[in-house]
C-alpha cells in the first residue's frame, strides 16, 4: 500500500474505534447518534482510502460508489432516529 | 509571470483568512468578531478566486468561480446580519 | 396403503379423530359427543380384535413414516403390543361410559372428551411404537394430553397438582429422550425386537450401555412412579375420577411400565441385560418401591390416596417380573400389565361412585356402605382382593407366576419375602375397607348424599362400569389357562423372548 | 519536495480531522458537538478531494456535513442545551465498576482498530486489486455514461442504488409515522428573504446541473437532490412554510418517484426480455438520466421532509 | 425460473410503492401480493429442489462487476417461510389496525421490511448485504415505533443505534474484504478467501455485527423491549424473521464463505454463548410479568439453540452426519419461526380483548378464548421441543451431534433449557386453566385467531410430521 493509503486507512481505522467507544459510553443520545456517523466516516475513509492508486492515477470507482450509497443510508438512518428522539423528548412528561 | 502572480495572490487570501479566524479568536465581543471575519474572509476568498483563475486560464471555470464567490458574499453577509439581529434582540430583552 | 400399512394407524385415528371433533362441539351437544366417544371405542375395539385375528394368522401390520433422515415413525403391531392394545381400547370403552356419567352435569365437557381421546390415542400409540424414537413421541404427547385433564377442575389445586405431574414427567421425558438419542447414536435406527438388539456390540460399549439404561429406566420410572420417582402421583389426585382410572390402570402408569417391559425385552434383551448386571438393580428399585407404596398406603385415610399408593406398589410387580430372568417371572410381570389394570381401574370407579354418589373421600367415613351401594362395594371387594392375591381373582396368578419365577431364577431369596410382606401389607390396608363397608353400621348420614338410591343405588353409566370390570378380574383369574387370556398371551410372548 | 509537502498536508488533514471528531465526541454540550461535528464533515470533503473522489467529495458536502447538519441543528431545538443527563450531574464521579467497564469498552474499541490495521498491513500486494475497476473501465462504454461512479451507481451496482432508494423512503415514512412536522419558523426579514429570492433559483439550478454533468463528471442523482433539498431548507429557514414541497398524494407519488422510476424500467426492461435493470447500451444513457431526474426529485423531496421532521400539514395561520 | 428471484423482491417493492400511493385499496392489495409472493416463493423452492442452486445476474453483468441474486435449498426453505408468516401476520394485522390511517402508515413500512427479508436472503453480493441490513434495520425499527407509546419510541431508537452500529461493524468486514480480495461477490469471495488476518478480522467484524443484530446473548438487551412493545403483528415478525435473517447470515459465512477459515475454538466461543442465551433467556422468560416480553425472552433463548449447533458442526467432518445435523438446525429455526410469529399473534390477540398481558390475570382465558389459548399452548410445544413439533426433531439432531461428538455440556443446556421453557409456557397454561371468571369482553376476530392458529398448527404438525421433506431440500437444492 503506499503510504498516503496507509495514513488514510489508519485515520479511518482511529475515526471507527472513536466511534464505536462514543457510541457506546457517551451518555447523551445525540452525541451517540454522531459517533455512529463518525464510525461510517471511518470505514468511508478506509474505502476511499482502498481505492486510492496514487497521485494522477484514476481511482478504483467502485469503492468510490459504495461510499455514495453508505453516505445515503447514513443521512437516512441519521434523519430517523433524530425524529424517533424528538417524539421521546415532546412525549416526556415536562412538569 | 501569471504564475507568480497567483501565488502571490493566494497567499495574500490566505493571509486574511488568517487574519478574520485570529479575529474571531481573540475580539472581545460579538460585533467585532462578525467584522473581522466577514472582512477578511470575503477579502480573503476573493484574493484566492482571482488567483486560482489566473493560474487555470479557463473562462468557464473563472466564472463559476466569481459565482461562488458571489454566493459566499452573499450568504455571509446574510448571515452575519441574521446573528446581529439575534444579538441585539437578546440584549433588548434582558 | 392397504390394511397391512394402514391398521396401526388406523387404530390410533379411531380416537383421535373423534377427539378432534368434540374440541369444536358446543357445551350443549351431549348426544352427538356421546355417540362420537362410544363409536370411537367400538370402532378401536373392532380394529384391535382385527388386528389380534391377523397377527395370530402371521400377519405383519406396520404403519412407516419418516420424520427425519435415520428417524421413521413406526406403527407396528407384535404381540406385546396387542396386549396393552386390548387393555386400553377395552378399559376406554369402559372408561369412557363412566365418564359420560360421572360428568354429565360438570361444565367444559367438550374440551375433557377430547383431551379424554387424545389421552388414549397416545397411550394406543405408545403400544403401538416399533421403536424406541415412536415410543419417546408417544410418551410425550401422553403429557402433553394428561396435563388438562388433571387440571381440569382449575381449582388451585388442580393447577398445582397438574404442575407437579408436569414437572415430573417432563423431567423424566428429558431422561428418556437423551437417553434414546444416544442410544441411537450407538446403533442408529432399531426397531423394537423380540429378544433385543444390543447383545451383539462390542464391550467397550457396555459402560455406556449401563448409563443409557439408567437414564432410560429413570425415564420411564417417572411414569410408572418408581420409588424415589413417584411423587407425582398422590398430587395428581385432584384429577375427576375417570381420569384417575385412566392415568393409573391404563394410560400414564402403565404407559412407564410397558416402556420398561420394551427396553427390556426388545432393546437390550433380557439375556443381555442381565448380563450387563442391570436387571439387579431394576429389581431391587422395584422390590423397594413394591413396599414402600404398600407402608404409605396403609396410613391413608383418604381414598384415593391409599388407592394411589397402591399404585405405586403394584405397578412395579410388572418391572419386578421383567428383572427376574426366566420364562416363568416374565409371564408374571406381564400378565400384571393385564390383571392390575383392570383391578385397578374397578378400586377408583368405585372411589369414584362413593364420592359421586355420597360424597366419600375418606376410608374413615365408608362405615356400613356396602348396604347402600352393595353393587359397587361388591366390585370393589373383588377388585381388593386380587390385589392382595386372593385367589381366583387376577391378581393370584400374577403374584403366583413371579414367585415361581423367582425361584427358577434363584432370586427367592429376597423376591419372596418381598411378595410375602407387600401381600401381608396390601391385606392390611384393604381389609380394614372391606370389613367397614360390609360390617360396620353405617352413619346416620352421608356426607353429602346427592344421587338418590332409585332403581340402582347410583346411576347406571357409574355402576355398571366397575361390575365390569370386577367381572373381568375375576374371568382372568377364573379362565386363566383358556386361549386369548392375558395369561396364555403372556405366556406366548415369553417363549418368543426366550426363543422357546 | 512535493510528496513530503502533501504528507504534511495530509497529516494535518487528518490530525484536524480527527481532532474534530474527538472534539465533537467529547463534549457533553449538544450545540457544540454538532457544529464541530459539521466541520468535520467539511474537512472529510476535502479528504476525499484529496484522494481522487469529487463525487464522494460533492455528496460529503452537500448531503454529509450540509444536510445532516440542517438535521442536527434543527435537533437542537428541542434538545436540552446540556445534555449531560440528570444521574449524571448527580454523580459526576463513576463508581469502580463504571470505570472498569469504560476502560475495558476502550480497551475492545482500541483492540478492534489495532486488529484491523494489523490485518491491513497484511495484503497481499500481488493479489489482483484492480480486477474490478479494471472490469469498470472494460464495461464503461456500453454503461451509458463516461463518468465511472455513475456507471458503477446506477448500471453495474443498480439494484443497490434501487434498495438504497427504498432505504431513504423507509426513512421517511418511518418519520411520517411518527406525528405530523414540526411548527415553522417566524417569517425572515428583508434581508434574508431577499437572499432566498435568488438563492432558491440558483440552487435549483445548480441542481439540474449537478444532475446532467453527472453522466460524464463528477456529479449525479445523489448531490443534485440534496442541493435541490438545500433549496427546500433555506426556504424554511425563511419562514415559507410551503417550502415548494407539495402535499398529499402528490408528495407521495415526489417520495416514490426514485423507486418507483427505477423499478416501472427495470421490470419493462425486464418483460422486454432484457434482464432486470439490463438497459439496451443504446438507450442506457437516456435510462439512467431518466431514473436519475426522478430519483434526484425523491431525494429531495425526503431530505426536506425529513428536515421538518414530519408530513408537512396544510397551510395553517402564522403568527 | 429465475423469474422467481426478481419476482420476489420487485413484487413487494411494488406492493409497497402502490401501498403508498393508494392507501384505500392497500389491504387487498397487500392480501394479493402475498399470494403473489407466496407462489413465487414456492415456485423458487420447486426450482431449487429440482435443478440446485440457481442465481440471476442482475442487469445482465457478471457477478462481481454487477450484483447477483443467488438461491439455494437454504435460502428457499427461508424464504417460504417468510412468505408464509409475513401472509399470515398480513391477514392478521388487517383486523388488527382498525383504523384506516394506523393501516395506510402500516401497509407501505410492512411490504418494505418484506422486500428487506427477501433481498437479504437473495442477495449474493455483499456490500448488497449491507444495504438489505439497512433496509430491514429501519423498516424493522419503523414498525416497532408504530405505536408511538413512550416505552415503543424509546426501545425502537435503540433498536435502530444497536442496528446501525451492527451495520457499521458488518461494513467494515466488507471494506476489509474488499481490500484484500477486490471482490464483492460471495461466489467469488468463498473460492479465493484463505485463511490469514483479513479473513479472521473481516469474519470477526461481521460477525460481531451480525450477533448485535440477530440478539444472541449478552447482546440482547435491547430485544425485549422492543419486541415487546411493537404492534402485535410486528412484534412477531420481529422475533420470527428479522433475527433470524441475521442468523441466517452468520450462518452463510461460517458454513459457506468462510468455511475453510472458522476454528472450533471459534465456533466454541459461539456455543457458549448460546448456552448463556439459552440459559438466560429462558431465565428471563420464566420471570417475566407480561405475555409479550416472555415471549421476546424465549425469542433470545431460542435463538440460543441455533448457536449451539456451531461447534457440533464443526466437530463434525463435512458429509452426511454434517448435513443431517444442519437440517436440524434449520428445523429449528422454521419452528421457531412459525411458533414464535403465532404465539405473538395469539398474545395480541388476549392484549386487545383484555387490555392488558399480565400472565397473572389470565385466569379463565381458556374458556372465553378457547382458539388463541390452544395457539398458545401449540406455540408452546413448538417452543419446548415436544413432539410432534419440528423442534422436537430439531433438539434430537442437537443432542445426537452433541453426543456423537462427546459434547456433553450442550447436552446439558438443551436439556435444562427445554425443561425451563416448559416451565415458562406451563405457567402461562397454569393461569389460563384457572376457573376464575375471565372479566373481559371477549369476542374473537377470525381473521386474527385463524392466522395464529395456522401458524402454530405448521409449527407443531407440519414441519413435525413432513420433517423430512427439509432434509431432502437442503440436498436437493446444494
Amino acid at each position: 500500500m503506499l503510504t498516503t493509503q496507509w495514513l488514510y486507512a489508519l485515520s479511518g481505522c482511529l475515526l471507527l474505534a472513536l466511534g464505536l467507544r462514543s457510541a457506546l459510553l457517551h451518555p447523551a443520545l445525540l452525541q451517540r447518534i454522531l459517533a455512529i456517523n463518525v464510525m461510517g466516516s471511518g470505514v468511508f475513509m478506509l474505502l476511499i482510502a482502498i481505492a486510492y492508486r496514487g497521485p494522477g492515477m484514476p481511482p478504483d470507482p467502485i469503492p468510490h460508489a459504495l461510499v455514495l450509497t453508505g453516505i445515503v443510508v447514513a443521512v437516512s438512518a441519521t434523519a430517523l432516529a433524530l425524529a424517533l428522539a424528538r417524539r421521546l423528548t415532546r412525549e416526556q412528561p415536562h412538569d | 509571470m501569471t504564475d507568480i502572480l497567483a501565488s502571490l495572490l493566494i497567499m495574500a487570501g490566505l493571509f486574511f483568512f488568517m487574519a478574520g479566524s485570529i479575529g474571531l479568536l481573540r475580539f472581545p465581543d460579538l460585533y467585532s468578531r462578525l467584522h473581522a471575519l466577514t472582512k477578511a474572509d470575503n477579502l480573503g476568498l476573493g484574493l484566492l478566486i482571482i488567483g486560482l483563475a489566473l493560474h487555470l486560464r479557463d473562462p468557464l471555470i473563472a466564472l463559476k468561480l466569481l459565482l461562488i464567490w458571489l454566493a459566499v458574499l452573499a450568504a455571509g453577509a446574510t448571515s452575519a446580519h441574521l446573528i446581529a439581529r439575534h444579538a441585539r434582540r437578546r440584549e433588548k430583552h434582558v | 396403503m392397504n390394511s397391512a400399512t394402514s391398521l396401526p394407524l388406523l387404530v390410533i385415528l379411531s380416537s383421535l379423530l373423534p377427539g378432534l371433533v368434540i374440541f369444536f362441539l358446543p357445551e350443549g351437544s351431549h348426544r352427538l359427543r356421546t355417540t362420537l366417544n362410544l363409536a370411537g371405542a367400538f370402532v378401536k375395539i373392532f380394529l384391535v380384535g382385527v388386528l389380534i385375528w391377523g397377527v395370530f394368522h402371521g400377519q405383519s401390520y406396520e404403519t412407516r413414516w419418516a420424520l427425519a433422515p435415520g428417524l421413521d415413525l413406526v406403527l407396528h403391531a407384535d404381540k406385546l403390543s396387542l396386549l396393552f392394545v386390548s387393555l386400553s381400547s377395552v378399559l376406554w370403552l369402559v372408561t369412557t361410559i363412566y365418564a359420560i356419567g360421572y360428568l354429565e352435569t360438570s361444565p367444559h365437557r367438550s374440551r375433557f372428551f377430547g383431551f379424554f381421546s387424545l389421552c388414549v390415542s397416545a397411550t394406543v400409540g405408545l403400544a403401538l411404537a416399533g421403536n424406541l424414537f415412536t415410543f419417546v413421541i408417544f410418551y410425550e404427547l401422553l403429557t402433553l394430553a394428561t396435563y388438562p385433564l388433571v387440571a381440569h377442575r382449575g381449582t388451585p389445586e388442580a393447577i398445582r397438582g397438574a404442575r407437579i405431574y408436569l414437572t415430573y414427567t417432563l423431567s423424566g421425558g428429558m431422561l428418556l429422550l437423551i437417553g434414546t438419542v444416544w442410544l441411537y447414536a450407538i446403533v442408529g435406527q432399531t426397531s423394537f425386537v423380540e429378544g433385543g438388539v444390543l447383545s451383539g456390540l462390542s464391550s467397550e460399549y457396555h459402560t455406556q450401555l449401563i448409563l443409557i439404561f439408567a437414564l432410560l429406566i429413570a425415564g420411564l420410572g417417572v411414569k410408572a412412579a418408581l420409588v424415589p420417582l413417584h411423587g407425582w402421583l398422590p398430587e395428581a389426585m385432584v384429577a375427576p375420577a375417570p381420569v384417575s382410572a385412566l392415568l393409573h390402570a391404563v394410560a400414564v402408569v402403565k404407559a412407564g411400565a410397558f416402556g420398561i417391559v420394551r427396553v427390556v425385552y426388545d432393546v437390550y434383551g433380557v439375556t443381555f441385560a442381565s448380563e450387563l448386571g442391570v436387571l439387579m438393580a431394576l429389581g431391587i428399585a422395584a422390590g423397594i418401591t413394591i413396599v414402600y407404596g404398600s407402608v404409605k398406603a396403609l396410613f391413608q385415610d383418604s381414598l384415593k390416596k391409599r388407592l394411589a399408593y397402591s399404585t405405586v406398589s403394584q405397578v412395579s410387580y410388572i418391572a419386578l417380573g421383567t428383572a427376574i430372568l426366566g420364562p416363568i417371572g416374565t409371564i408374571g410381570g406381564i400378565v400384571h400389565l393385564v390383571h392390575q389394570g383392570i383391578m385397578k381401574i374397578t378400586l377408583f370407579f368405585a372411589a369414584g361412585n362413593y364420592a359421586e354418589t355420597l360424597g366419600i373421600h375418606k376410608v374413615s367415613e365408608m362405615n356400613g356402605v356396602g348396604r347402600r351401594m352393595p353393587g359397587t362395594t361388591l366390585a370393589f371387594s373383588i377388585a381388593a382382593l386380587g390385589m392382595i392375591g386372593i385367589p381366583p381373582v387376577a391378581g393370584f396368578i400374577s403374584k403366583w407366576y413371579l414367585g415361581l419365577g423367582a425361584v427358577e431364577a434363584g432370586m427367592a431369596g429376597w423376591v419372596l419375602p418381598v411378595l410375602i410382606l407387600s401381600s401381608l401389607l396390601n391385606a392390611g390396608y384393604f381389609l380394614p375397607i372391606l370389613y367397614r363397608a360390609w360390617f360396620r353400621t353405617p352413619a346416620a348420614v352421608w356426607p353429602d348424599e346427592h344421587i338418590p338410591a332409585a332403581r340402582f343405588e347410583t346411576h347406571g353409566a357409574l355402576l355398571w362400569p366397575p361390575i365390569i370390570t370386577a367381572v373381568l378380574a375375576l374371568a382372568a383369574g377364573l379362565f386363566a389357562a383358556a386361549p386369548y387370556s392375558p395369561l396364555e398371551w403372556a405366556s406366548l410372548i415369553a417363549q418368543r423372548e426366550y426363543g422357546l | 519536495m512535493n510528496a513530503t509537502m502533501l504528507l504534511i498536508f495530509d497529516a494535518l488533514l487528518l490530525a484536524s480531522i480527527i481532532g474534530l471528531a474527538w472534539a465533537a465526541l467529547a463534549s457533553a454540550d449538544a450545540r457544540r458537538s454538532v457544529i464541530l461535528f459539521i466541520a468535520f464533515g467539511l474537512l472529510l470533503a476535502v479528504a476525499w478531494g484529496r484522494l481522487l473522489a469529487p463525487d464522494v467529495a460533492l455528496a460529503e458536502a452537500a448531503i454529509g456535513a450540509g444536510l445532516t447538519g440542517a438535521l442536527l441543528l434543527a435537533a437542537l431545538q428541542w434538545q436540552p442545551r446540556k445534555t449531560a443527563d440528570t444521574t449524571n450531574s448527580e454523580q459526576p464521579t463513576h463508581t469502580l465498576l463504571e470505570t472498569g467497564f469504560r476502560w475495558l469498552v476502550t480497551l475492545l474499541c482500541a483492540a478492534l482498530a489495532g486488529m484491523l490495521a494489523w490485518s491491513l498491513t497484511q495484503i497481499d500486494a500481488g493479489t489482483a486489486k484492480d480486477a474490478l475497476a479494471n472490469a469498470v473501465a472494460a464495461n464503461i462504454d456500453a454503461s451509458g455514461v463516461s463518468n465511472p461512479v455513475t456507471a458503477v451507481l446506477l448500471n453495474f451496482r443498480a439494484y443497490d442504488t434501487l434498495l438504497e432508494l427504498a432505504v431513504l423512503l423507509t426513512a421517511v415514512l418511518g418519520i411520517f409515522a411518527l406525528g405530523p412536522a414540526q411548527a415553522g419558523y417566524r417569517i425572515a426579514g428583508p434581508v434574508f428573504t431577499s437572499l432566498t429570492r435568488w438563492l432558491t433559483p440558483l440552487l435549483i439550478l445548480t441542481a439540474g446541473y449537478l444532475l446532467w454533468v453527472g453522466a460524464h463528471a463528477p456529479g449525479g442523482a445523489f448531490q443534485a437532490g440534496a442541493t435541490l433539498a438545500a433549496a427546500g431548507v433555506v426556504l424554511r429557514l425563511a419562514g415559507r412554510d410551503q417550502i415548494g414541497l407539495p402535499r398529499g398524494n402528490a408528495l407521495r407519488i415526489a417520495l416514490g418517484a426514485g423507486v418507483g422510476m427505477f423499478l416501472l424500467v427495470g421490470l419493462a426492461l425486464f418483460a422486454l426480455g432484457r434482464p432486470f435493470l439490463g438497459y439496451p447500451p443504446a438507450w442506457a444513457g437516456a435510462l439512467i438520466l431518466l431514473i436519475e431526474t426522478a430519483a434526484m426529485l425523491a431525494i429531495a423531496a425526503t431530505l426536506v421532509s425529513a428536515f421538518i421532521g414530519g408530513q408537512p400539514t396544510e397551510e395553517k395561520t402564522r403568527c | 425460473m429465475t423469474d422467481a428471484l426478481i419476482a420476489l423482491v420487485a413484487l413487494p417493492l411494488t406492493a409497497a410503492l402502490l401501498a403508498l400511493l393508494l392507501p384505500r385499496i392497500a389491504t387487498a392489495l397487500v392480501i394479493f401480493s402475498g399470494l403473489a409472493i407466496t407462489a413465487s416463493a414456492i415456485a423458487l423452492l420447486y426450482g431449487v429442489n429440482t435443478a440446485g442452486a440457481l442465481h440471476y445476474e442482475l442487469g445482465g453483468w457478471t457477478a462481481g462487476l454487477g450484483i447477483a441474486l443467488r438461491a439455494d435449498g437454504l435460502s428457499a426453505i427461508l424464504l417460504l417461510m417468510i412468505a408464509l408468516v409475513m401472509f399470515a401476520a398480513s391477514v392478521y394485522a388487517s383486523a388488527y389496525f382498525g383504523k384506516a390511517s394506523e393501516r395506510a402508515q402500516f401497509w407501505p413500512l410492512w411490504l418494505l421490511l418484506w422486500t428487506a427479508l427477501n433481498a437479504l436472503l437473495l442477495s449474493g453480493d455483499l456490500f448488497n448485504l449491507y444495504v438489505t441490513l439497512e433496509l430491514l434495520g429501519l423498516s424493522a425499527v419503523a414498525l416497532a415505533a408504530l405505536s408511538g407509546k413512550h416505552a415503543a419510541v424509546q426501545a425502537a431508537l435503540r433498536y435502530l443505534l444497536v442496528g446501525l452500529l451492527g451495520s457499521m461493524l458488518f461494513l467494515v468486514g466488507v471494506a476489509l474484504l474488499y481490500a484484500g480480495y477486490a471482490t464483492l461477490d460471495l461466489a467469488t469471495l468463498t473460492q479465493v478467501v484463505k485463511p490469514g488476518p483479513i479473513a479472521w478480522s473481516a469474519l470477526t467484524l461481521m460477525t460481531l455485527g451480525l450477533l448485535l443484530k440477530t440478539a444472541l446473548f449478552p447482546l440482547h438487551f435491547w430485544l425485549p423491549p422492543a419486541h415487546g412493545s411493537a404492534p402485535a403483528p410486528v412484534s412477531a415478525v420481529l422475533s420470527a424473521l428479522v433475527v433470524k435473517a441475521a442468523f441466517y447470515l452468520v450462518l452463510r459465512l461460517w458454513l459457506d464463505v468462510f468455511a475453510d477459515i472458522v476454528t472450533p475454538t471459534a465456533a466454541n466461543l459461539l456455543g457458549v454463548l448460546g448456552a448463556g442465551a439459552v440459559l438466560w433467556g429462558s431465565w428471563q422468560a420464566l420471570r417475566a410479568e407480561r405475555l409479550k416480553l416472555l415471549a421476546a425472552y424465549s425469542t433470545v433463548a431460542q435463538l440460543g439453540y441455533l448457536f449451539l449447533f456451531f461447534p457440533l458442526l464443526l466437530a463434525l467432518p463435512p458429509g452426511p452426519a454434517r448435513d443431517v445435523a444442519t437440517g436440524g438446525l434449520v428445523m429449528l429455526a422454521l419452528t421457531h419461526g412459525f411458533a414464535k410469529a403465532g404465539l405473538f399473534l395469539a398474545i395480541g390477540i388476549v392484549q386487545q380483548r383484555s387490555g392488558h398481558d399480565n400472565i397473572q390475570e389470565l385466569g379463565g382465558m381458556v374458556q372465553r378464548l378457547p382458539l388463541t389459548t390452544f395457539a398458545i399452548a401449540l406455540a408452546g410445544v413448538a417452543l419446548i421441543g415436544l413432539p410432534p413439533s419440528g423442534t422436537f426433531l430439531g433438539k434430537w439432531q442437537l443432542i445426537s451431534a452433541a453426543i456423537a461428538t462427546g459434547q456433553w455440556l450442550w447436552v446439558a443446556v438443551t436439556a435444562i433449557g427445554s425443561l425451563l421453557a416448559a416451565a415458562y409456557i406451563f405457567r402461562i397454561l397454569g393461569h389460563a386453566f384457572g376457573n376464575q371468571p375471565y372479566p373481559h369482553q371477549a369476542v374473537a376476530v377470525a381473521r386474527e385467531e385463524w392466522p395464529a392458529l395456522l401458524l402454530t398448527l405448521t409449527a407443531t404438525l407440519v414441519l413435525g410430521l413432513a420433517g423430512a421433506h427439509v432434509w431432502t431440500l437442503l440436498e436437493n437444492g446444494s
